[in-house]
């Protein structure tokens, strides 16, 4: 009979407590942040989808040796390269990025020993279309020089 | 301890073949040679293995008719079971099963039973009477390996869709 | 609830629960055959996410295939991905820097707390009470943050190379873990008044689904529904690799076998993870974070290598077997939850659906890590 | 007041439109409510606060197509909803909102409520049954045993409060507890009772009436993370929002009783400001707990919920009822 009654007392007193909790969580302030009225500044390290770096006239840094090519697990990256005439290194013809493919691992980041590609910090990328997600990272390097 | 306890009791199932000395760890040069010599089947037996480099203690095959008694004499040790799976050596024509079991107590020392059979018809016996849990692991390798586990009660694709016909760890296996 | 109830087999009705069920945490199917409320039988089916991680193992090469650990278990990946490099480290004996095994140790506990956060909230809320849930992500939400500043990514990390890190940590790291252990502590006393001490929540838990010691064995069960049930097995201590020797912790080991044991062990987990992480902080030593010598190409020699570690679902075990090329001739990947679920058909038997489901909760279940 | 035809339907008018607000701007704030207590802003883009969100909600529902799954019993899948709205309608008839605002007095007020309300779990029966879905159908069994458990001690609680006031008529009732806040029938010391067990049964009609609405922590007929959504998983467009709102008009007809047996209805403390929003006020006080509890308790098991009731609530308040009449006796 005692125990019958304690249970009753311990239960219905852990219940309060629990309610107390809630009632204090309710005073305090929110912390989420109201996407897409407010964002976040992604951390420095975040990685989202490759980036050609360019030097300072504005080229790709890239030399066209082709190991990002080798060292992607999924083939995301597909890249050509000319040499000019008259010129020594080769030239970036081509570098292609097929994005619904990459897992953002960073092998091709590693791999490259000239600092030529490197995260970009873009996470807004949602489309309907799957062709919106075969970059074409030259054309977007132009761009973003202008 | 309990490896040399087990070590004993599984070596009664070699009664003619001497412990088989431990496998001539390839050095760095030694790999090319061995790549273009492969080197024969692996006979049954149980060897010792160094467990700083392979993580496990010891590493007997066996027969896949002795393989019941092995696993009956692991489970009375107190192995708990900790995964089935199968290699297959195309070179040899075979395939291998092999069973992993651990300890629960800190009498470290894990087991490593594998056995191998003929890549035609790749029939061993199930464990499942042995170790309830080995029902998911023997249909996996199934799945993968078209193993087929004599006596397993419930042989059908798990983690393949139930109507495959397929098994994508074959190395002849193209997609 | 257990009590013995007349079964008629003819009186039974089949209940699909899944592939697409609140309770089930993804796309799991269980055929159940209930009778009324209680279960006569249960049939696990998995495989709906299969994506046979193993043959991609041996088709990529050891660098390609460091990405897909973390694609196993997205709640707790740096766990996996240590395993990986372990194997990979043991097997073509590339020593590792001790800086960055403690870092290590760091990032695959803090991903831990991570974890066993999530499977808090979410088992809380296969009961029925929503709110826990929002204050572990919130608490999780830190945890994630401060990996995103080390590896770059919130969840599938592809932070571990072999031989180390590919990123060092920094400053603001540290202070951030070290403000955040209080904080969390703080938090874990919050969880244990709001739900562990609930009355409801105790008698949803207490005594349901009791699983003997022989039972896990015949599974090969492990983690918490191993050390619920008094089995004191934790690989970081039966078996220890990295710098778990360094580290004061203990293993969390209740008898009670019960549902509410298991949800004991991963509470009481967390506070040993939190314990390592803070010592790892203090001892973390300098020194690089990779290698001086790294052969350029991975190439671990002939032979067949294992490796276990705790991941935070149990013992997640690793077999390379290597031709000497630079692809795994086979890769198996032993993921703990697939044995502990396979404990389901047999343990839910005669139980009611709610207790079964409850119980699954307490498996802290990750279909992808089943799966693989 | 004479019961004319222009007064019943002005009553069931104003009763559908208070329920239907009610209902919505319920959701709203246990939306609102939850998120506060989760630490996140809740509903807050569409209008001021979000106040727009339940109209537009409902308006989504309107539009959407009421489908009925084959082999479904289809008279009883379309009776089930309105079985669901229609008692809780009925049952603002005869409340007192204060000493005028009342449809239709009744002397048997509080049987009447009681009646209608155990017709609630008729409507979960016929939901669950008829959807040819075995989810709703454990769903609906389970709903009727609780709501079986449930009634036993929520009856025999308001038969104590019924016996201390020596009527059945719910603006009696009030007028009993009237003279001061100690005279409410939660209060032991002053009234007519003298019963210092009565805040226990204050307690046990509220868990009943939990309980009787199927709100958490007894929400098993929905049971979300088992039963998937219960009785109404098959149930979309207005059918599922009928359910929704039957469920919130229930939760204001809990309310306004426990407000009525217990709280002294409209009855003000030290006589301030006397008037109808003391009932208001009560009425939302209770109905603001009912959504903190919800968002604070996991789930109870059906076994729980039935030992909880028959373990230990019928015999607590059996005793009470068994107390408080030999104290009538005594005084």
């Amino acid at each position: 009979m005692v125990a019958y009654f304690t249970e009753i007392y311990t239960g219905l007193m852990s219940l309060f407590i629990g309610m107390g909790i809630t009632f204090k969580e309710f005073f305090k302030p929110t912390v989420t942040v109201a996407y897409p009225y407010e964002t976040l500044t992604m951390s420095s390290r975040y990685r989202g989808h490759i980036e050609l770096v360019e030097d300072e006239e504005g080229n790709p840094q890239c030399v066209v040796c082709g190991l990002c090519e080798k060292a992607c697990p999924s083939d995301c990256i597909t890249l050509a390269g000319e040499k000019p005439e008259g010129g020594k290194k080769k030239v970036l013809t081509k570098y292609m990025l097929d994005f619904t493919k990459c897992s953002l691992c960073g092998s091709c980041v590693e791999s490259c020993s000239f600092g030529a590609i490197d995260f970009s910090k873009e996470y807004n990328l949602a489309s309907t279309k799957k062709e919106d997600f075969y970059f074409d990272l030259l054309k977007r390097l132009e761009e973003r020089k202008k | 301890m309990i490896c040399e306890k087990i070590q004993l009791t599984l070596s009664s199932l070699f009664p003619e073949s001497a412990p088989l000395p431990p496998e001539p760890e390839s050095a760095g040069d030694e790999k090319d040679k061995k790549a273009k010599s492969p080197l024969p089947p692996r006979q049954d037996g149980l060897m010792e293995r160094e467990y700083l480099v392979h993580g496990y203690h010891l590493d007997a095959q066996v027969s896949p008719a002795q393989l019941v008694t092995a696993v009956t004499m692991l489970d009375e040790a107190e192995f708990f079971i900790e995964s089935i799976t199968g290699v297959d050596w195309i070179k040899d024509n075979q395939l291998e099963v092999v069973y992993d079991f651990s300890r629960y107590d800190f009498d470290l020392c894990r087991v490593v039973i594998r056995t191998r059979i003929d890549r035609k018809s790749p029939v061993v016996p199930t464990i499942t009477n042995i170790y309830p849990g080995a029902n998911w692991h023997e249909r996996e390798t199934h799945d993968f390996f078209g193993i087929k586990f004599a006596g397993h009660p419930h042989l059908i694709p798990l983690l393949l869709p139930e109507d495959a016909d397929f098994h994508p760890l074959l190395k002849d296996f193209k997609a | 609830m257990n009590s013995p109830i007349l079964l008629q087999p003819d009186e039974t009705f089949i209940l699909n629960v899944g592939p697409q069920h609140p309770a089930t945490h993804g796309v799991l199917r269980v055929k159940m055959e209930m009778n009324g409320e209680y279960i006569v039988n249960a049939e696990t089916v998995i495989g709906y996410i299969h994506r046979m991680h193993e043959k991609m193992g041996e088709l990529k090469t050891y660098p390609q295939f460091l990405m897909n650990l973390s694609r196993m278990d997205y709640l707790g990946a740096l766990g996996y991905s240590h395993g990986h490099v372990l194997l990979v480290e043991k097997a073509s004996g590339i020593v590792v820097p001790e800086r960055a095994e403690y870092i290590r140790a760091i990032m695959v506990e803090l991903n831990r707390v991570a974890s066993h956060l999530f499977w808090f909230g979410a088992f809380v809320m296969d009961l029925g009470g929503f709110s826990p849930l929002m204050y572990a992500l919130q608490d999780r939400e830190h945890i994630l943050d401060m990996l995103e500043s080390v590896t770059g990514s919130r969840l599938t990390y592809c932070y571990f190379r072999f031989g180390g890190l590919c990123n060092d940590v920094d400053d603001n790291f540290i202070k951030a873990a070290r403000q955040f252990i209080p904080r969390m502590r703080k938090s874990m006393k919050k969880y244990h008044k709001l739900v562990t001490g609930n009355i409801i929540f105790r008698k949803r838990l207490e005594g349901i689904a009791p699983l003997s010691k022989e039972m896990c064995r015949k599974y090969g069960a492990s983690s918490a529904v191993a050390r619920g049930s008094g089995i004191n097995f934790d690989v970081r201590k039966n078996e220890p690799y990295s710098v778990y020797p360094e580290f004061d912790f203990d293993v969390p080991v209740y008898h009670e076998c019960d549902s509410l044991a298991r949800y004991m062990v991963r509470m009481d987990e967390i506070e040993q993870s939190l314990r390592i992480v803070e010592q790892g902080l203090d001892k973390l030593p300098g020194g690089p974070i990779m290698p001086d010598k790294k052969p350029k190409l991975i190439k671990p020699p002939v032979g067949d290598y294992y490796q276990a570690v705790e991941t935070a679902r149990g013992s997640f075990g690793i077999r390379l077997v290597s031709d000497g090329g630079k692809n795994p001739y086979r890769l198996k990947l032993r993921s703990p939850t697939y044995s502990n679920m396979h404990l389901f058909d047999e343990a839910c038997q005669g139980m009611m659906i709610m207790d079964a489901l409850a119980f699954m909760g307490s498996l802290d279940l990750v279909i992808p890590e089943i799966d693989r | 007041m004479r019961l004319t035809l222009l007064n019943v339907i002005v009553a069931v008018v104003l009763a559908i439109a208070f329920a239907a607000l009610n209902a919505a701007y319920l959701v709203w704030a246990e939306r609102r409510g939850a998120a506060r207590i989760q630490r996140r802003p809740g509903p807050n883009i569409n209008g001021p606060f979000g106040l727009l969100q339940p109209p537009l909600d409902g308006i989504k529902l309107m539009a959407k197509q009421l489908t009925i799954p084959g082999g479904a019993d289809k008279i009883m899948f379309i009776t089930a909803p309105v079985l669901a709205m229609f008692p809780a309608i009925m049952s603002f008839v005869t409340i007192p909102f204060s000493d005028s605002i009342v449809a239709k007095n009744m002397s048997v007020g509080v049987l009447m409520i009681f009646a209608f309300a155990s017709m609630g779990s008729m409507s979960l029966l016929f939901a669950g049954w008829s959807s040819r879905n075995k989810y709703s159908m454990m769903s609906s069994v389970r709903a009727v045993s609780q709501a079986v458990a449930y009634e036993i001690p929520m009856l025999i609680t308001a038969i104590t409060v019924v016996m201390i006031a020596g009527s059945t008529d719910l603006m009696e009732i009030v007028h009993q507890q009237s003279r001061s806040f100690l005279h409410w029938n939660i209060f032991p010391l002053l009234g007519n009772s003298h019963n210092i067990l009565m805040p226990f049964s204050f307690l046990i009609f509220f868990i009943c009436t939990l309980a009787e609405t199927n709100r958490a922590p007894f929400d098993l007929g929905e049971a979300e993370s088992e039963l998937v959504a219960g009785f109404h998983t098959e149930y979309g467009s207005m059918g599922f929002g009928l359910f929704f709102m039957g469920e919130y008009a229930n939760i204001v007809i809990g309310s306004c009783m426990t407000t009525i047996l217990f709280l002294g209805g409209w009855g003000c403390p030290f006589g301030l400001f006397p008037g109808v929003w003391w009932f208001i006020l009560k009425l939302y006080l209770l109905i603001a707990t009912f959504i903190w509890i919800r968002w604070t308790f996991p789930r109870t098991t059906i076994y729980g919920l039935l030992n909880l009731s028959w373990k230990i609530l019928i015999p607590l308040s059996l005793f009470n009822l068994l107390f408080t009449a030999g104290l009538i006796k005594v005084f």
